[in-house]
């Protein structure tokens, strides 16, 4: 595993809804060695408050040497993020940690919730380069979050439902719901956003027998595997760190219950 | 002014144990070294200290183990390791590798503990030292840390002494009413060194939950926050004990390592800034050198301790 | 659903002293109250705790006496003050006119200053409270903090509580190894309630000139930095003594305070927010009620303690 | 004495030479009430790093609602106001402490060594509105730092005098030196600048029994009176604090030998 320390220059600053932006960075070292599902720790603050780097998946690859953040502002560290404009500065350490397994299944299914989806934009984009059927099931609390990104997984060819908290937008409810009809010959499913969300995805597809790979979330320190900060609970009795074990696990490797 | 432009020396040494440089990586933020390969020349660094190591391997606490406070952080890692047995098999290979000095911090419930420890590492190729925590609590006196009672960290240095022939440093614990008390004991039996700051014992909760933010409930506090509490202490001590002094607390600039230095440190260890910066231990390397240059000093050595007092 | 929209019931008891409400500002980070005369609507704080006053007049530390720490300050004021006579003629009339609770912090370097000090402020109108600053040197003891030996903690404690039939709060070091040991002691030498935490000892260099960037070379630390350390020290006085605790260090926004009230403080201080956000005090204030109203709780009271440490 | 604490509007930033800069800063409360001498106390950072609050002087009041800052980049703070651009917010609290006496002296000198001369230009406003005669003595490290502000104060009828350390601008040497042959016919004087120049000064001053103000600064943490950290010697062997007795003084009340 090789990371690189990069200073990024902030290409373009979207804001796709309320409180969702996306960042569009010049990182060629790390634009040309991302895969899906990995991500990048992020300096947000110009001093020492924030003090910690903030953990972002990477969004896209737009080309070898730019990458893309999505991302919802929910603190401080964010909120700075959200504030930058083109020619910013943002120091990057990535890509980090275990991205998503791409077999040889052409059939699969992506649930994304949330700020979750961030990741699976980049997947699907490999996926589809090698033709796999993709269906994308994507939930947010209302339709303005969802929009913009359908549009961009439409684009790729994949089949898109959604589901919304507040029934702006496809389905009124839980984007797990339309799961179970999705999973009809679907041969691999990967999930990321809110952990009941996962837990219930890993759950049917455990039910179907599809494997299943998931992307966790935990505070992070380093980022790095040093600080052994960024525990979850896993099968078998044994703490995972999702930095370096993760953030895509195999869903049977997760302790859904505790 | 020719002189000036020669490269100054930046060696130092910790009693029996000679560094290149005075800046090393602090117990459990540098993981086992390997984990910073790609980011940082190892080489370059004058000692890294490894992850703290006890006889048996241990998971440590549940989550969440680490919460960022201000200007700081707060872990309760539970000082999950691999055990000495894996480490020496896993982890001192690659630290082998890497051309600097390694020290293995270690620790432990029982007095016994950290002398079995001391003996099992004391012929490991590529062990340079032994850095003992003393932070822990010690299970046999109710879980009292050894490092809060002079007669505790007295023992455990003594029979980490008498099981190697290894440089010997000690770590204090910042929680005490007296600092100078502590390092003295710890010097009067054995330490060749004395290493301060380990973390302040810190707090934090969720208000939306009521719940600590942490899931041991309280944690250790590092990083820049506690700086100044750090050279406090450094400069107590440094002023009170003759044997070298190694500073740690919140360092992430070459300026925050000069003033250790000043303050009567041999050298530093730097913690949580690997994490948010893992060039910080280089810019403090040639941050120092430059210091040295624009203040006319030929060597590290000639800095240590020239606080001013004076009027 | 009505019920939750009315104001939630602010006040709160420090044993006989009955607050409106939780917050109150904290000594020397906000003068005589009349400082802030015109940033802050004086009438809305719980309480204010003065300045520390001693029986003379004191002229301070030499300059520079502040400098700014990673998330924090470092103070060295040394205690200046106008001495409690020029307090009692020229600062208390317009105290009395700030309908609040007026709290005197009172500090010492011989225990017979402290009780001197309660029974000249005894029968003072608009005092409504006594603070003991006991981090002062004991000079008879040859300079060792009141507050880092509990017998002394205790004999001062009784001194003031003899002395007077005012509230007595005993405000505590944190600069100690047993926290709990120093509150109990307190407690049981009759403080009313007990406040903490002072300030940490701290330091700084500049590298510069090679001197203290204190005119005291040592300082007090506060500031957000300290909080983790703070919420500690309360969450474990409060779990240990009965008589109500009062939450201080590094408290800016509600969710801080709402942090120490959850950790078991019956009351917080503000300080160094003071400084650097004069609005922070009413913030704070809307800032609970609103977490209240969000929690479903009647009154402050209510969450007091409330931390969840179970599963 | 009455304070505001003002959510402040940059209008515009101007970088003077190579570390001046100037921000103008709508703050209508403050502008209306401002006195040439006072200061306002500007956070400077987004969130706790830099923590505390920064004093400056208030530079210009360009009318009832707006006024002017001129910093120099020395540390994290100014680095943060010389970053913001027009629209940003800045929070201030001021005016504070005690400014600069204005008398019926008809010919006055004003000395101004480095970034001390940003109280002086306001001063000289407020002189020349009641038509006093205004020499202005102006030392800097180089020229570009200078030109501008020449430019300013002799628009306003002052006569100015330039000194520089590199020689690049007017005398080669210490704005002190000019002083001297100026002060015939001066009935008061006033300084701002490096101590040593303003101990200078008042030593002239009090030679020549001249009336002479300077503005100290000191570490402040509030700059309302309260914390009692911003204290200098004073004669009489008493502290003064800065924010309240200041940062205006008698040349008189200070120990200019401690
Ligand atoms: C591997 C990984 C990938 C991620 N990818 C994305 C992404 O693509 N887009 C996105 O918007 N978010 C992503 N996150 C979450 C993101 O890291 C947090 O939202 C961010 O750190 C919050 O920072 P803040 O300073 O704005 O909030 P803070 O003020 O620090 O905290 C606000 C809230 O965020 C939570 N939080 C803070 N730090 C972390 C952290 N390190 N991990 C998880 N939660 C945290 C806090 O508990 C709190 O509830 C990812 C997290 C991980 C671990
Ligand atoms: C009443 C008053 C009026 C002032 N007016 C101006 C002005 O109009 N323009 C201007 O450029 N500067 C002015 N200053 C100085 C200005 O406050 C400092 O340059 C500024 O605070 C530095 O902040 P920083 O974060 O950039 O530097 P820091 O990183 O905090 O420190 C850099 C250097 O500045 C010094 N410094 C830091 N804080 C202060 C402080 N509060 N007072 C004095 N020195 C300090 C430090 O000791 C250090 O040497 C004034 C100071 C006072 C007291
Ligand atoms: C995540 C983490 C893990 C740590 N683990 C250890 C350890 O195993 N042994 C030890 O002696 N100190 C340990 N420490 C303490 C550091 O070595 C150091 O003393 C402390 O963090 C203060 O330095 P800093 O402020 O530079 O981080 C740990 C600190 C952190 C942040
Ligand atoms: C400038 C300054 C002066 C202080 N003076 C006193 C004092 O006179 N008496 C006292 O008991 N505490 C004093 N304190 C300590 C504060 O009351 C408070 O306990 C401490 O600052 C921690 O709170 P904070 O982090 O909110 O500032 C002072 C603190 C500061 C910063
Ligand atoms: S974040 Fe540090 S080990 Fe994973
Ligand atoms: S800056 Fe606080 S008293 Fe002057």
């Amino acid at each position: 595993m090789s990371e690189f320390q990069e200073k990024s220059r902030v290409v373009a600053v979207e804001q796709l809804a309320d409180t969702f932006y996306r960042l569009t960075l010049s990182a060629p070292q790390i634009a040309s060695s991302s895969q899906p599902g990995q991500f990048v720790m992020a300096a947000c603050g110009p001093y020492l408050d924030p003090l910690l780097r903030r953990p972002f998946s990477v969004h896209r690859r737009c080309d070898t040497h730019s990458i893309q953040l999505l991302f919802r502002v929910v603190g401080r560290g964010t909120e700075l993020l959200a504030a930058k404009r083109p020619g910013d500065v943002l120091h990057l350490i990535g890509p980090l940690g275990r991205g998503f397994d791409i077999d040889d299944a052409d059939r699969v299914c992506l649930v994304g919730g949330g700020i979750g989806i961030a990741p699976l934009l980049f997947l699907a984009e490999e996926l589809r380069l090698s033709q796999r059927t993709c269906t994308v099931l994507l939930g947010s609390r209302t339709a303005g979050e969802l929009h913009q990104l359908t549009v961009e997984f439409n684009a790729l060819g994949c089949e898109v439902e959604v589901a919304t908290d507040d029934g702006s937008a496809g389905y009124h409810g839980l984007v797990a719901d339309l799961l179970g009809p999705c999973l009809t010959g679907v041969k691999r499913c990967y999930a990321c956003g809110p952990t009941p969300m996962m837990a219930r995805t890993a759950q049917l597809c455990l039910a179907g027998r599809i494997p299943c790979q998931v992307s966790l979330e935990a505070h992070m320190a380093c980022g790095l595997g040093a600080c052994l900060g960024c525990t979850v609970h896993g099968t078998a009795d044994r703490y995972l760190h999702i930095c370096r074990q993760g953030p895509v696990l195999n869903a049977e490797e997760v302790a859904w219950n505790r | 002014m020719e002189q000036m432009n020669t490269a100054p020396d930046m060696s130092v040494s910790l009693g029996p144990l000679v560094l290149t440089n005075p800046v090393m990586t602090a117990s459990g933020t540098f993981g086992y070294a390997e984990e910073f390969v790609s980011l940082v020349p190892l080489h370059e660094l004058g000692g890294v200290v490894v992850k703290g190591i006890s006889v048996a391997p241990r998971a440590g606490n549940p989550p969440p183990r680490v919460v960022e406070t201000p200007c700081g952080m707060l872990n309760a890692i539970g000082l999950e390791n691999v055990g000495v047995d894996r480490f020496i098999s896993e982890k001192m290979p690659f630290l082998r590798t890497c051309e600097c000095r390694v020290i293995v911090n270690i620790l432990g419930d029982f007095i016994e503990e950290y002398a079995e420890l001391a003996a099992r590492l004391t012929d490991i190729p590529g062990v340079d030292g032994l850095e003992i925590n003393i932070s822990c609590p010690n299970v046999k006196k109710g879980g009292v840390a050894f490092g809060t009672v002079p007669e505790m960290a007295a023992a455990v240095t003594r029979a980490v002494r008498e099981s190697t022939h290894l440089p010997v440093i000690v770590k204090l614990s910042p929680n005490v009413t007296d600092i100078v008390t502590m390092a003295k004991v710890v010097e009067d039996n054995g330490a060749h060194a004395i290493s301060l700051i380990n973390t302040l014992i810190g707090m934090a909760i969720d208000v939306r939950t009521r719940r600590p933010k942490l899931g041991n409930i309280i944690g250790g506090l590092s990083g820049p926050a506690i700086k100044p509490v750090a050279l406090r202490m450094v400069w107590q001590v440094a002023s009170a004990v003759r044997v070298p002094v190694i500073g740690i607390g919140g360092i992430g600039t070459a300026e925050d390592a000069v003033e250790f230095l000043l303050a009567g440190a041999t050298a530093v260890q730097v913690g949580t800034a690997n994490f948010y910066n893992p060039s910080a231990v280089c810019e403090i390397l040639t941050g120092i050198q430059k210091y040295l240059l624009e203040q006319g000093e030929q060597s590290v050595q000639s800095i240590i301790g020239t606080l001013r007092l004076e009027g």
